[in-house]
């Protein structure tokens, strides 16, 4: 790994601890510092730093034209960011919740996806959209919603979600340094979570996953905060003298499938995890991609373990909705029982 | 500063109204006022994860809400309309319940409360308002639908693409704006271009009225008048209530990041209540027995819905699965069923 | 099946051939002459009858407090629908091609699929949303995509694609009867092929596939315009002895994982041909179903036969990015031979 | 009907102009007609496979685009934008391939044109031109954005967002608004709540320019005006060029299903050539020569045009892959070599 040439504006960001939050408002401020191009704005995201404070003090520091409040319109905001990369700039807009990117789509599939192709490579877009995703904060409606499936679906865009703050550092620099429009998925519950490890530069090309716990039973495969919660589940399977390997797919769109199926190769049995409902969710691209590449490998249908086919619900019902431990492990034993 | 342009025109009180409908109009406001207070202190203590106030728009909102038609009328309401379902007799610890996070829409039928379901898109209830409308009129029936937005909602391309709607159909519909100079942290200098939303209103044909909404009696006059063209075949007004968010967003928000504190208390001086009451004394509407009266009666139905919606049992799981369709799917009912093995034991 | 109880309106509905934009008209004309609180609006279906003529003579038939034109907004199109559904209406909207129901996601995913689940029931949305969609006539961009996979992943929604006239008439008169919102996908491909067959009543239930034909070395699966294209593959197949089934999915949510199953069992074989990229397509959820239900019978990876993850190309280069019979042939090959 | 209201005050040629910029104007607008009778002919061959007609909005395309300073404005078209590109000087031949299906985006170079891709998603485009020029005001660069749209496209939500936003910024943009009276089948009357779209100008603080949309010359200036304005920080301004499609919307649609041929042809006599041609030689500024010798030379470029865009060859199916990203990824050369593999042969 690279070490990071800190500049000062990034200075605490090599401190031994981050949370998410802190990680990539230090991405974001490398960003800015390296590259005058580069301009952050969407809602909330000057004066009070994002609802998460994502954003907190750069506008302070790199000024109210670098860093700016947006009236309240995410297609606007979206074709702004068009508008500006046709010009010459390196936007990062935020849209405030994964549900509120709704009103974005069309400009983010027919114009931001598409400009470099309907152009034949004149307009580059290398926008990077950042978007507060996922559930598991007991939050209002649209405040809780995967868009993964969407996204990857969609030619010309790359997707990401970083599962810790190291990982989302590295991940934002390499987003927003790609000359081609990427989305880049917070998992909000993370935010708030402390990890050790210094922000470094990217060592992964685009598009690499990341083994971040080995096993030889069965493999986990998760992004965003679920990986996490696969560790932890990884663990109480290792009680039971289960080892699971846990996947961080890392990048949505290109879906890692050499690293997904040499996991396969090693463990034979895979379970999926995410929060997204189940049907015509990731985890079906993930199934289709295992068992076409590792056929033979495979010795159990790969299970999806995931939301429900039902809109998010409110707090309480929240971890009846997401995939809990125990969901995992039946999947994991069923695989094992297969 | 934006903050500034309220209309101050008008005193309170001012008008043709009958003291008992003052009075009422006050009665609601006091209401709405006391159930945020408790609403505010739920989330303190927890009941609630997060909390929306609606403190300082009370004349607004209930002046707007009183001029409907119960019967006939509808109410497409965003996150923050608290006094219009207190106004509109919607059931309130159903409503509460969406701020406990017991049920997104919360747990009153907004088709029977004429008050649609809690909305958090800005912007996008906007144009259920003109359909629901352009329905009332294709029927022959009297009603209107009002629709409540925000300073900020107005960016947002549904409430325009909902004006000129209404514009071209010319459905009964009030586009109701509840300036209250914030959106979230943005002011309505860099949101509102050219600063006034009932300005709007004549690049579509149609009325725009810019209102004080501090005034309750006011913009109950002028909602009034809004009803009555479009009951009568007048087509839509957008009626703009310049008020104002007096606490911060939500109970996550921290004002003092992007405002001074100095402006809060300046529009504390124009408290729709304060000024409310002392136009009904002033007139003599009302003795110090009424408000003694008033406060006592609303503070007990307050403790009610307070207590009520602090032991409204938590939703079943099973709810997730059964109100997604009206006639479920084989594949959700199976889902159902890992749910009842995996998850609810 | 039931005969078609028909009306004065849809007389020649009962003729004996018909194209699928007939058909669709007749349909339209029997729900609006049986349901007075059937509306249809959109841009264009009124005096001009729409692009493509599927509304054509229903405003002169029905007025135009019925059947309407709008303003050039799609996300205030479905907004009106949802206002009309809460105000006891049944409408039809239209949204004039696949590339332009981008705009109005928002009001669809957030609005449409939600509001029913938001109430507790107290609000349904018997909404159909007319589609023209895919690609396959040369069209200008935007006009040739494919939303299956956006609309199934939608909890709230069903979505349904005919692939000829007939079905054309049933799917659509189930799909405006039935109380839940449905997104309706005409292939518009399609539109002009006239096929035999009396216009009747829906015989199968939501969510039911057809098998169009018969076969015991593998599944083509498909909907909309591809299952026309697999019938002719699975004819050149029988020449060399290949004998292929044909499965129309018809329903994309619900998806018939019985019907499914139910093939591969006979067949061990399947191959899933969509013209939507490949990536995080409907293909993916297929593949992953029949893995899951059919694992020991599965005799080869299901192979996915795709556009590619290209955005809709123009013209001359739409039969090289549309499944061809050749790829369709190799991928049963592979299968065959795996 | 609103066909009717068209602004018919201002005789064109009226003005200040350089006779030699009034001819450059003419032979524009010529040049356009031409190329768009030969695209229709082509159509009719079955070069093309469908084509849209800009006949008669000639005036509104030319004027709007001969004001803009080609060194620095920057310009985003429609699907209709023949004539802003001829005068732009945009590549006619790659602008045309985009009607032979040959790319969708057409074949010229956008960027160094100054002239977007041509876009197909009504009202898309429009909030691009206010970024565009945000960013030229951020670098302190003396550009103008001008969006092309239609007055059916003004009824989206993304032509709201981006006035608004261009208001709020103080943005160097033109929101240059061609009303051609009808979108596809859709009359005004049907379309534009309250009739007018500069009127909307107003709602956000900016000026509403209504123009006679058949005069060269009149739409220059007004065109120029707003130039001058926003290049100065004076912000954006909304155009409405009130003008005539008087073909049908494209090749494939029929225009007698839905309007009166009699208003196709008082349009017509309106026709924004005659009507500067007459000026033109009412005023001296150009003889029967010249004429002669302008329809030969923008014949003899039309020929061309028309000869080197039918002979393109068509894409290659390699361009699908190679233009989908900046880097490429892995998995989409996969799905490149299986094209080579499966498809090309
Ligand atoms: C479409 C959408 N985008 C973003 C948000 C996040 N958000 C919630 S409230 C709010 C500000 C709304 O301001 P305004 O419309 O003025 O209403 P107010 O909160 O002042 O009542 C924002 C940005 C949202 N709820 N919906
Ligand atoms: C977002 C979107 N919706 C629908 C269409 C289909 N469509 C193409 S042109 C057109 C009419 C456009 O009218 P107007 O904006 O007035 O432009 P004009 O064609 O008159 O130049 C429609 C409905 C589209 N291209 N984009
Ligand atoms: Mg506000
Ligand atoms: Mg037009």
């Amino acid at each position: 790994m690279t070490e990071l040439a800190t500049t000062p504006a990034s200075a605490d960001a090599t401190a031994s601890e981050h949370s998410m939050q802190q990680a990539i408002n230090a991405a974001l401020r490398t960003l800015l510092a390296e590259d005058p191009a580069t301009l952050v704005f969407g809602e909330d995201v000057g004066r009070l730093g994002g609802v998460f404070r994502v954003t907190d003090g750069l506008q302070a520091e790199f000024g109210d034209q670098r860093v700016f409040d947006t009236p309240l319109a995410e297609s606007g905001i979206v074709g702004l960011a068009v508008g500006l990369a046709m010009n010459g700039w390196r936007p990062v807009p935020e849209l405030q919740f994964d549900g509120f990117a709704y009103p974005a789509v069309d400009q983010i599939v027919n114009q931001v996806a598409r400009m470099h192709y309907r152009s034949r490579g004149a307009a580059p877009m290398p926008i990077t959209l950042r978007l507060p995703s996922f559930g598991g904060i007991q939050a209002p409606e649209h405040h809780g919603e995967s868009l993964e499936a969407l996204f990857a679906h969609v030619p010309g865009l790359k997707v990401c979600s970083p599962s810790d703050p190291a990982d989302a550092y590295r991940l934002l620099l390499q987003s927003v340094r790609a000359d081609d429009p990427v989305v880049y998925l917070e998992p909000k519950a993370r935010y708030w979570n402390r990890s050790p490890g210094a922000l470094t530069e990217p060592d992964l090309p685009i598009g690499a996953s990341r083994v971040v716990r080995e096993g030889r039973h069965a493999t986990l495969v998760a992004w965003g905060a679920m990986v996490h919660h696969c560790l932890r589940v990884a663990e109480f399977a290792a009680e039971d003298g289960v080892e699971l390997e846990v996947l961080d797919l890392r990048w949505l769109k290109p879906i890692d499938t050499a690293g997904l199926t040499a996991s396969v190769r090693r463990t034979g049995r895979v379970v999926v995890v995410h929060e997204a409902p189940l049907t015509a969710g990731l985890g079906g691209e993930i199934a289709a991609l295992v068992q076409e590449h590792a056929f033979r490998d495979l010795r159990a249908p790969v299970q999806r373990v995931t939301g429900f086919d039902v809109p998010y619900p409110a707090g309480p019902l929240e971890p009846q909705y997401l995939p809990n431990a125990d969901r995992v492990l039946l999947a994991v034993q069923r695989t094992l029982e297969f | 500063m934006h903050a500034e342009k309220t209309a101050q025109g008008i005193e309170t009180g001012a008008g043709t109204l009958a003291p008992e409908t003052l009075r009422t109009l006050y009665r609601h406001m006091l209401a709405a006022r006391m159930l945020d207070g408790e609403a505010i202190a739920l989330q303190r203590q927890g009941v609630f994860p997060a909390y929306v106030s609606l403190h300082g728009q009370e004349a607004a909102q209930v002046g707007s809400a009183a001029a409907l038609d119960p019967e006939h009328d509808f109410a497409f309401p965003t996150y923050r309309e608290l006094a219009v379902a207190v106004t509109m007799g919607v059931d309130l610890v159903g409503y509460l319940a969406s701020h406990r996070a017991l049920w997104h829409g919360g747990l009153y039928d907004p088709i029977a409360s004429r008050f649609s379901c809690l909305n958090a898109v800005v912007g996008g209830p906007v144009p259920h308002a003109v359909g629901w409308a352009l329905g009332e009129r294709l029927r022959g029936g009297p009603g209107c639908a009002i629709a409540y937005f925000g300073d900020g909602a107005s960016s947002e391309g549904d409430v325009h693409e909902a004006m000129n709607f209404a514009g071209v159909f010319g459905s009964p519909v009030v586009f109701f704006c509840q300036n209250n100079q914030w959106a979230l942290s943005v002011p309505n200098s860099a949101q509102v271009a050219g600063g006034s939303i009932a300005a709007r209103g004549a690049g579509y044909g149609m009325p725009g009225v810019t209102v004080d909404g501090q005034d309750v009696v006011a913009v109950f006059e002028a909602t009034r008048a809004a009803l009555e063209r479009a009951r009568a075949g007048g087509g839509p007004t957008v009626i703009e209530a310049l008020t104002y968010r007096v606490n911060p967003h939500s109970t996550s928000d921290d004002a003092g990041r992007y405002r001074d504190p100095a402006e809060e208390l300046r529009w504390r001086e124009r408290d729709p209540l304060l000024l409310m009451r002392r136009a009904l004394e002033r007139d003599k509407h009302a003795n110090a027995d009424f408000f003694t009266d008033v406060e006592d009666r609303v503070r007990a139905e307050c403790v009610r819905v307070r207590d009520e919606v602090s032991v409204l049992p938590p939703p079943d799981g099973s709810d997730m699965f059964a109100h997604v369709y009206r006639e479920p799917t084989e594949e959700l009912r199976r889902q159902h069923r890992v749910w009842r093995d995996e998850v609810e034991q």
